[in-house]
């Protein structure tokens, strides 16, 4: 234990504190749960998707229309992380 | 509707949906041949490029962009994702793509030596999209997954050379402190999301009310993405990073950094805009807090500068020493944004009452002169960066201690370093001198304490790239003999960024009013912003 | 307040997994504290989507009498969590095959035999 | 350890129950447009069935039977398949990502009525095949970093 860990390991412990208290703050002050402060996109996403994009489940119309950039980046991540591991793993000799 | 207004008009899209399309393909293409990997992907970054001159010209003479995914029509509530290109982000996708561009060039000799390049390749084209990504997006959650691209593959790339321990550790720091850093902005979204039901950045912005939940988010926001940009406390990431990462991949990085500084300017004056930037009465409560947030912008920003460089002094691994250069001069674009808060001031009249809030010139003055330095900062230790890859190619030595007489051998990298050096040092002649000399002269404006630890950082940055230069460039010949030239690519890419550095010292007025200018301006116009996607400015 | 406890039980697993994070010195130990908050945070996500006596926003087979939009539950923090576990999963491949090198370089999990890179 | 393979009993129990897991993650694949699931679930569904066998037989006997770079391939189709649907959309509907086939008379044209429905296969435009491009990917992408990472984990020199 040299002096230089027990000096980060305090100013660890204050942030760690600072957060917690923050973090505990503002789940005491969110809404209730179940009732939702406000719903205005979820309900014209839930109307909108028999009609738009044909899906009975909402979720796919969601995930794959009305926010479809976003799956395609999270498939992208997919995609980066096989190539990454691929990378990782690779032979090192021609 | 000519074909090239179908171009424009779809470009948001394509110059971020092209990168990942040759993400996809350039393994299958590699499988061709030995260099049809490089040639491809540098097809690849210069089609982007084109697409990106041709929204350029758009977005300076049109004004702002904005592109729906999935549905040409705008419907309230804006339910699906969209792009929103402004100033700042062609300003910003500029500066990223150039410096891939040069990083793809850089690496067509220094890379081939390697196994597993098609899979470099590939993750250096999903760094691209993920970068051109952020700064396009118009919406909170898409910035996040764009965020997490460029952090998994920069991450993947840290570690490329993975029979080096220290290459391998480097990487693990990276994914550990991005992945953190990202859920945190996860959780930021999500209290934004859970209070307003939207993720269009320009919807939370209109709709956000300052309550205490946004300033947790805030500060949750801000926090983590300028732990991504190596701001001072939290920079203990990036010296490893950049040092141990391939010189393509630090080039990469720097761009990446940047990018995660750009959230950061997104952040305070887009989303959190109409707090910030606005100047009307009614934020007079809030100004005590924005100023509170300067000040601590301002001393991190100075502490940034003077660790950064005290640090460099120390050091004797060059690119550790350059890395470190980095952290100051990511210090000086903080400064910019922190004088620009805290020069905002109430008119208060005979009577005591305030009757009007506005931003004193220097302030403006000031943001000016960090977005300036946010290009200079790319391109200078980018230039260095390169300088000491090449050093690392031909001599295969990374410490100061055991390199000497480099001049000798290496005319031109000995003249591109002593024009890096100048550049960074902020001497007259070049980039680096016309904005810092714009966040000299508004700092002091502030407080002359700030100007001055500012001139001491670049004059200490000046007597480190001296001393850097003596010690590689100058003195007796190397022992060893198997010194050879520099190969001709790694010239070009060096030249490339050179040559910009040099026009742009030379032209730096030209540059002010054509390309700062227009994207502070695009930050500052709040309204402007929001306005685009909530009365259909498609 | 009393019906704020999901939140407090996201914060507390945010906490854990951060405290993980920051005070444990075995690498495996720092993956499960970044899971951890990954968990939480995705956990926090689905609880702000969830709306009281709601139904899953799916058309097939929709019980008679749910008037929808306001008897289901919300459909995008649902969409937004798939995203954010597909992303973990990524991290965590990734964290996982770069701790496997770590290991065969130095022989050992205990971060403070691993850093060399100081200063 | 996991390049040995298991017993007979557990390699016996891991075959016979595969096409069944198989099927469920297809079927899950395949409704996602109608029922909870989609091309992420029923991908990790199949993957883990495709990580059930690893674990009983060993990654060396796997890489017998097929290699690593015959996997990546079928992600990159995944992956090209997803975004050249969002190309389509381009070319076809006038902006990236545009639902093109919806509403034309071919399959899964068909919109559905609003309100409860039953469960018709022949709905959802772009989405089922969108949900089939994600799903070979997801299946492919799981799968070979699985299978690469535990046969990292017992070679010393890399894969491919």
């Amino acid at each position: 234990m040299s002096k230089q860990f027990s000096y980060r390991m305090i100013l660890g412990a204050v942030f760690f504190t600072i957060v917690a208290v923050f973090f505990i703050f503002s789940a005491l002050m969110m809404h209730s749960f179940g009732i939702p402060a406000e719903s205005a996109m979820d309900d014209a996403i839930i109307t909108g998707a028999q009609e738009e994009t044909g899906a009975n489940n909402a979720v796919t119309s969601v995930v794959f229309d009305f926010r479809g950039f976003d799956t395609l980046g999270e498939a992208t991540i997919l995609f980066t992380a096989v190539a990454g591991v691929l990378v990782l793993f690779r032979r090192l000799k021609k | 509707m000519s074909i090239l207004d179908t171009f424009v008009a779809h470009a948001p899209a394509l110059i971020v949906a092209i990168p990942l399309l040759g993400a996809f393909l350039v393994q299958l293409v590699g499988r061709l041949h030995e260099k049809a990997k490089v040639v491809f992907a540098l097809l690849t970054i210069l089609l982007t490029n084109c697409f990106l001159y041709l929204l350029t010209y758009d977005v300076f003479t049109n004004g702002i962009r904005t592109y729906i995914f999935g549905n040409a029509d705008l419907t309230l509530p804006v339910v699906r994702i969209l792009f929103e290109v402004d100033a700042m982000s062609i300003y910003m996708a500029l500066i990223s793509t150039t410096l891939i561009l040069v990083a793809f060039i850089f690496s067509w000799v220094y890379m081939k030596d390697n196994t597993g390049l098609d899979k470099f390749y590939t993750l250096m084209l999903l760094l691209t999209a993920g970068m051109l990504g952020m700064v396009f997006t118009g919406d909170i959650f898409n910035f996040f997954v764009f965020l997490e691209i460029t952090g998994i593959s920069s991450a993947a790339l840290v570690a490329f050379w993975v029979h080096k321990a220290e290459a391998v550790e480097a990487g693990f720091k990276y994914i550990l402190i991005s992945a953190i850093g990202a859920l945190f902005v996860l959780f930021a979204i999500a209290l934004l999301y859970g209070q307003y039901d939207a993720l269009n950045i320009a919807v939370l912005a209109q709709s956000i009310q300052f309550t205490f939940l946004d300033k947790i988010a805030l500060v949750i926001l801000l926090v983590s993405l300028a732990m991504k940009a190596g701001l001072f406390p939290m920079h203990m990431w990036l010296p490893d990073s950049y040092s141990r990462a391939p010189a393509p991949v630090t080039i990469g990085l720097v761009a990446a950094t940047l990018a995660s500084f750009y959230g950061v300017l997104r952040v305070i004056f887009s989303l959190y805009g109409g707090i910030y930037s606005g100047t009307d009465l009614a934020l007079l409560s809030t100004l005590t807090s924005t100023k509170f947030m300067g000040s601590l912008l301002i001393g991190l920003a100075l502490l940034a500068i003077l660790v950064g460089v005290i640090m460099a002094l120390r050091q004797t691994d060059l690119k550790r020493l350059i890395a470190f250069a980095a952290v100051a001069e990511i210090g000086y674009m903080f400064l910019g944004i922190g004088t620009w808060m805290a020069a905002k001031t109430v008119h208060v009249d005979p009577d005591g009452i305030a009757t009007a809030i506005s931003i004193l010139p220097y302030g403006n003055l000031a943001l000016q002169g960090g977005i300036f330095h946010l290009f200079n900062d790319a391109f200078d230790i980018g230039l260095l960066f390169l300088v000491a890859g090449v050093i690392f190619f031909v001599t295969k030595e990374r410490s100061l201690d055991n390199l000497s007489g480099l001049a000798r051998h290496m005319k031109a990298t000995t003249i591109f370093f002593i024009i890096g050096l100048c550049a960074v040092a902020g001497l007259p002649p070049l980039n680096g001198f016309a904005s810092k000399l714009l966040l000299y002269e508004s700092t002091f404006q502030l407080n002359p304490i700030l100007g001055i630890v500012a001139i001491v950082g670049s004059i200490l940055l000046l007597a480190v790239f001296v001393k850097v230069f003596y010690a590689a460039f100058m003195g007796p010949d190397l022992i060893k003999t198997n010194v050879h030239k520099e190969p001709r690519s790694m010239i070009i890419a060096m030249g490339i960024l050179a040559a910009v550095i040099i026009i742009i010292g030379l032209f730096p007025d030209l540059f002010l009013t054509h390309f700062v200018e227009p994207a502070t301006d695009a930050l500052l116009n709040f309204s402007s912003y929001t306005n685009a996607v909530l009365i259909g400015g498609v | 307040m009393i019906y704020n406890i999901p939140y407090l039980v996201v914060v507390g697993l945010i906490l854990i997994g951060l405290f993980a994070v920051m005070f444990k010195r075995n690498l495996i130990k720092i993956v499960i504290g970044v899971t951890l908050i990954e968990s939480g945070v995705n956990l926090f996500l689905i609880t702000l989507g969830f709306r009281k006596d709601g139904v899953a926003p799916i058309f097939t087979g929709l019980p008679e009498g749910v008037n929808y939009p306001a008897d289901m539950a919300l459909p995008v923090p649902q969409a937004l969590t798939l995203t954010s576990i597909v992303i973990g999963v990524a991290v965590l491949a990734l964290m996982l095959s770069m701790i496997i090198h770590l290991y065969r370089h130095h022989n050992t999990l205990d971060v403070s035999k691993i850093r060399r890179l100081k200063e | 350890m996991s390049d040995a393979g298991m017993s007979k009993i557990v390699r016996t129990i891991a075959s016979v129950s595969f096409p069944f897991v198989l099927i469920y993650g297809l079927y899950i694949i395949a409704h996602g447009h109608l029922t909870p699931g989609g091309g992420f679930q029923g991908g990790a569904v199949v993957a883990s069935g495709c990580a059930m066998i690893l674990i009983a037989y060993g990654s060396s006997w796997i890489l017998t039977k097929t290699k690593e770079h015959h996997i990546s391939l079928l992600e990159h189709a995944g992956a090209l398949g997803f975004i050249g649907l969002a190309f389509l959309g381009l070319l076809l509907g006038g902006v990236f990502f545009a639902n093109f086939i919806i509403g034309e008379p071919i399959l899964f044209g068909s919109a559905p009525a609003l309100g409860s429905t039953l469960a018709d296969i022949n709905t959802g435009g772009v989405l089922p095949l969108m949900n089939f491009a994600v799903g070979l990917k997801v299946i492919a992408g799981l799968f070979s970093i699985i299978l690469v990472m535990a046969y990292a984990s017992g070679h010393k020199e890399g894969i491919q």
